[in-house]
């Protein structure tokens, strides 16, 4: 079967966060003093080949452990949806 | 109040314990302040009486280095070395350890080292203009060394790229010892006009003390005292996690032009980075150097986060922040050169005077009149830390360990692969940085035995003159004799500045060992000391200033005695490109010192036969300074000279892999190969022994005749010819593959390009 | 007659001195102008240096744009003045919309620092006015994000209109059709990855970055003869 | 009247995502072969003051295009949410 994978990557609470920092200051500069808490992360998509929801999802965790995220710094996120057929 | 009150407190109260303060550094502490330490006051002494900051095991060592000389205006002590260039221009110098940080998270560890190192410099007045990041990591075989070899480089460029300072060299250092604890030292220069020099020091009753740059998070928090200052036990990369900070550049770099600007408008009185330790160091230090006291008011500080308590405000290690003492008539001009960087900066404290007996008392108040929440001397925080005079042990087996037999007995079947082997270019590391910044890199990493820059900068005078680093380290050296291979490390690095032309001027090194409860630790860094101190005294080159980080052990296991040196030079007048490591076809390629057969500490010994065993030659520090004087000599008649003489083509050291590694290195540089025929014996072609340069010249017959004058034995050894490199009937391979094998190899390990 | 370059300097510039020391050894007046100005009269030509702006945490040039000189930049690109943007600087000047395309990560994901080879493919600018067609220069590259791309459209547009102006010779990046460099249709607004002001002297590596430099000070010189002369007729 | 904004910033179609490419040859090496077409985007979170959700959308798209997202290379997905009151 074919899911499609979201991986949401975001820092853990605490820690800086200087492009959001960044942006945020650059947004008051524009004209849009109205946002706040800015923090930027990063979201990975892709398609994965796998025998049912429970193993792409197991996959998945691994892949994030191992390569996607940084756990001393980041946290993620996993959505799995079935790929339509196509 | 009485011992008996004292230990009855400490067994009572286990406050201390978790902040990694032994029971009679408590008793210390109330017995200095007659009292019971508040919760804040606990905090500022676990952190500034750690390791890390407070040198406790290092210090009493450190005081046998030679650090005087007429050209050093600041020694150490100070945030960094200073030493006079002439033309009214000083250079600033300084190298920085951040290994426990970069084994947790290399990327943000070894940014925050580059960080924290450009701090140290900008603090004395000084525009960094160069970094050099020596690297020790585990064999490029091992997946998890690949991972934070990748993660180290990516982060020394990501910070130093953006923040304008570019890194011009370094050192990789591949080795088993540091595969579950790398070593990540950087080394930062800077220049600035003399006047433009200021001190890390508070004083005037009534001035005011700035914060400057980022908000305090919750980053870092006792990490000089539970992360800098005691090693990892098996897997315990996650639970140490809080101490993680992300550095920003961007921030540092508006930083570094706002102080400047302060101190050209000459609007502040003393400044001092924020490292380890926080706003307690930074308070304390100041406070204790100019013998003032200081009351500062916790809440005024900016926080990044709300519900932080007055001790994690105290103690946090949020990066890219300075304090700023000035007085309050400048504070409006201060402010209004922030706003223009967009620096945020905040008056934290005020400077008080000192009581009746003479103390200045760092006071903590939650408010501008609210509760004082500490209230202690600030020299007993910066400078009356206890100092240990650890239990020392030489090893057991040191006779076994010197032996050179083993090593002089081993024999290969193929010395052409061996040779392959050991070649590492490290191009892909320096490929990833700024190494070019301010057009001042005549030698840039790669280019020869050392980085060679033009000595100018913005807002310095021009010269025609030419500064000159190289940072060096051999573990395998110091493993099996501390003392001799910390010589041979000094005069290496000494050496290899000598053939960029310059003459050696100063300094500064970083003490990696492991930890100092283990005696031999102890014994190991004594040693190191002693040896350091000797090749400087002989050599002429003052200590400017160190480092020490002590716990790099993991799972037990200490790292070997790992002393990194930076030595930077100067030289009068560079008006060509000096000669480096190249050389061209038809020259004669000469030996300068003595030939030696011993391949004891070697690399060959060790990564091709697994032989750690054995003593390198003993460096005759005396021979050695001629040696130095007469290379830097002869690559100044080159250098300085409108038209040069011709004399000398090439130059290159001999070092690690020895003599077989100097050549391959230089007929790849030059694409022109060699015929040796003068080394007939392997152990002549790997023998590390120190105090040797190589050079290539046209006229071979006047460069062996004005070495023998000077007493330093010179022969010829072969010619450039060709598109092979061939050494007797010990090395035949082909230019092409030569050069594949030198250029590929870190990116073959990382799997950029497919392996054969 | 000497010409007044100004060089725009942003929080996070660093090239500025560099570029400031190269322009002055050609004999025109170099001065940097800091970012929160609002009026360039009185200059004759602008350079934006390499550095990172804003920390360009977000995207190279994404925030300078915004910064009150654009503004004034614009008009006097808009007016045919000469504009040259280095690394950093052809990153904003995408971003602002003076030039087409944009400048994405390094295909390799590491930021490079080599010397590499570049080939003159267009005289259509200030940079390569006073160049021979094909001539060769080594130069300096030092950038994480300088691999250009466009849409086809305009990728048509500026390879038929000349204003391709530099080429890699060996690709460090993986930019569309090894495009180091390019100008505007109009030719006065032009915009490189690699340093000329980095190859400036033999001791250094290479004086190769002199001919462009040069030509784009000759050019801000022709520009200002042929304003006089309009404003005399 | 506080939202939660995210915004989506993904590469457009057709141009290349080498970020994307590397992890996907990455995740081979690891040993799974099974995720293809990987994509990389950004996302940034904030929360933004705005008197209701028309103007609260207007603005974000506004900084969109205009900070946001570079529309040579750049598409954007926008979601709001009410803040939960606090
Ligand atoms: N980590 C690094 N960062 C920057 N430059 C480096 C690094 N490692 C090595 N280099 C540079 O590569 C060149 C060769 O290094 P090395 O093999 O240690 O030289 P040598 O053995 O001749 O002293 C030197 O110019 C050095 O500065
Ligand atoms: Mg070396």
């Amino acid at each position: 079967m074919n899911f499609d994978v979201s991986v949401l990557v975001r820092g853990v609470e605490g820690i800086a966060d200087p492009e959001g920092r960044t942006i945020e200051r650059a947004l008051g500069v524009l004209g849009f003093p109205g946002a706040s808490a800015v923090r930027v992360g990063k979201i990975i998509n892709f398609s994965l080949a796998a025998d049912d929801l429970a193993s792409a999802r197991s996959e998945v965790v691994e892949m994030c452990d191992r390569l996607l995220a940084n756990p001393v710094i980041e946290r993620y996120d996993i959505t799995i949806n079935t790929a339509p057929a196509s | 109040m009485s011992i008996t009150d004292i230990t009855e407190l400490i067994s009572k109260d286990a406050r201390h314990v978790p902040l990694g303060l032994l029971d009679k550094e408590y008793g210390s502490i109330i017995e200095v302040l007659g009292r019971v330490p508040t919760d804040v006051e606990l905090a500022m002494y676990s952190v500034m009486w750690s390791e890390h900051c407070s040198y406790k095991s290092s210090r009493i060592h450190l005081r046998r280095l030679p650090t005087k000389a007429d050209h050093v205006l600041v020694g150490p002590g100070e945030n960094a070395g200073v030493i006079d260039a002439g033309d009214g221009v000083a250079v600033a110098l300084r190298i920085e350890s951040h290994n426990h940080p970069s084994f947790i998270e290399p990327y943000q560890g070894a940014a925050t080292g580059v960080g924290g190192i450009l701090r140290d410099i900008f603090t004395m007045g000084a525009r960094p203009i160069a970094l050099m990041d020596p690297l020790f990591v585990g064999p490029l075989e091992d997946a998890q060394s690949r991972y934070l070899l990748d993660g180290i480089v990516r982060g020394v460029g990501g910070y130093g790229n953006s923040v304008g300072v570019p890194t011009v060299g370094g050192q990789i250092t591949f080795d088993r010892c540091y595969e579950r604890n790398p070593l990540v030292n950087v080394f930062c220069l800077g220049v600035l006009p003399i006047d433009r020099l200021v001190l890390g020091q508070a004083s005037g009753v009534g001035n005011l003390c700035v914060l400057l740059g980022s908000r305090t998070g919750r980053d870092g928090i006792g990490g000089v005292s539970v992360l800098a200052s005691a090693g990892f036990r098996e897997d315990e990369g996650g639970a140490k996690r809080p101490s993680v900070q992300v550095g920003d550049p961007y921030e540092e770099k508006r930083l570094i032009e706002a102080c400047l600007e302060l101190l050209d408008a000459k609007l502040v009185v003393g400044i001092q980075d924020l490292g380890g330790a926080g706003l307690a160091c930074a308070t304390s230090e100041t406070a204790a150097r100019g013998g003032v006291g200081m009351d500062v008011d916790v809440l005024a500080v900016p926080r990044r986060e709300p519900g932080m308590s007055a001790v994690e405000v105290m103690t946090s290690e949020s990066q890219e922040r300075m304090l700023a003492i000035i007085t309050p008539s400048s504070l409006d001009q201060v402010l209004e050169v922030c706003r223009r960087w967009e620096i945020e900066a905040t008056v934290i404290a005020t400077v008080t005077g000192a009581d009746e007996s003479g103390v200045g008392h760092l006071r903590i108040l939650d408010g501008p009149d609210g509760p004082v929440l500490a209230d202690v001397p600030a020299r007993s925080l910066a400078d009356e830390a206890p100092l240990y005079d650890r239990p020392m042990l030489e090893p057991a087996n040191l006779d076994e360990r010197r032996d050179t037999g083993p090593a002089n007995a081993l024999v290969s079947s193929d010395y052409s692969e061996d040779l392959k082997s050991m070649l590492v270019d490290p191009a892909w590391i320096y490929r990833q940085y700024d190494h070019q910044l301010f057009v001042n890199t005549i030698f840039g990493p790669g280019d020869a035995d050392a980085t060679l820059l033009r000595l100018a900068g913005p807002g310095i005078s021009h010269t025609r003159k030419g500064l000159a680093m190289s940072s060096d380290a051999n573990a395998a050296w110091c493993a099996v004799d501390p003392r001799r291979g910390t010589r041979a490390t000094v005069a290496e690095s000494a050496l290899n500045v000598s053939a960029t032309g310059a003459t050696p001027m100063a300094l500064v090194n970083c003490l990696n060992f492991g930890n100092p409860e283990h005696p031999q630790v102890m014994w190991e860094l004594s040693e190191t000391v002693d040896g350091m101190a000797e090749a400087c005294s002989a050599l002429s080159i003052p200590v400017v200033g160190g480092n020490v980080s002590l716990y790099n052990e993991s799972a037990g296991r200490d790292i070997d005695p790992t002393p990194t040196v930076a030595v930077v030079g100067l030289i009068d007048s560079v008006v060509r490109r000096p000669p480096s490591i190249g050389w061209i076809a038809r020259d004669r390629i000469i030996l300068l010192g003595e030939r030696s057969a011993n391949v004891g500490g070697s690399r060959w010994a060790r990564d091709v036969h697994g032989v750690r065993t054995g003593q390198i030659d003993e460096v005759d520090l005396a021979k050695h300074k001629v040696l130095c004087e007469f290379v830097a000599q002869l690559v100044r008649e080159e250098a300085g000279a409108e038209v040069a003489p011709g004399l000398v083509h090439g130059i290159h050291t001999v070092g690690d892999g020895g003599l077989g590694v100097a050549l391959a290195e230089m007929s790849v540089a030059s694409g022109v190969g060699c015929e040796i025929d003068e080394i007939v014996d392997h152990r002549e072609l790997f023998s590390e022994s120190v105090s040797r340069a190589v050079i290539a010249t046209g006229r071979a017959d006047e460069l062996i005749s004005r070495a023998r004058s000077m007493g330093i034995a010179a022969i010829a050894v072969g010619v450039a010819q060709g598109d092979r490199m061939r050494v007797s009937q010990l090395v035949d391979i082909g230019l092409d593959e030569l050069s594949s094998r030198f250029h590929d190899r870190i990116e073959r390990a990382l799997g950029e390009i497919a392996s054969h | 007659m000497s010409v007044n370059i100004a060089i725009i300097r942003f929080p996070g510039s660093n090239c500025e001195f560099d570029i400031e020391e190269a322009i002055g050894k050609l004999g025109a007046n170099a001065h940097i102008v800091w970012h929160q100005e609002h009026d360039l009269s009185g200059f004759d030509g602008v350079i934006i240096p390499g550095g990172f702006a804003h920390g360009d945490y977000l995207r190279c040039g994404a925030i300078a744009r915004f910064s009150p000189v654009m503004d004034a930049v614009t008009r006097l690109a808009r007016s045919g003045g000469p504009v040259l943007g280095i690394c950093n600087g052809f990153q904003v000047l995408t971003e602002a919309g003076l030039l087409p395309g944009a400048l994405m990560r390094n295909a390799g994901l590491r930021f490079v620092c080599e010397t590499v080879e570049v080939e003159v493919t267009s005289n259509h600018s200030p940079l390569t006015s006073q160049v021979a067609l094909g001539t060769r220069l080594r130069l300096p590259v030092n950038h994480g994000e300088g691999n250009f791309t466009c849409d086809e459209a305009t990728l048509a547009e500026i390879e038929s209109g000349g204003q391709v102006v530099l080429r890699y010779v060996d690709n460090p990046n993986g930019s569309l059709n090894d495009i180091a460099g390019i100008s505007n249709r109009e030719g006065n607004v032009v915009g490189l990855m690699p340093h000329p002001e980095r190859a400036f002297d033999l001791v250094v590596g290479s004086d190769d970055g002199v001919p462009l430099l040069a030509s784009f000070v000759r050019f801000v010189e022709e520009h200002v003869a042929s304003h006089v002369a309009v404003g005399r007729a």
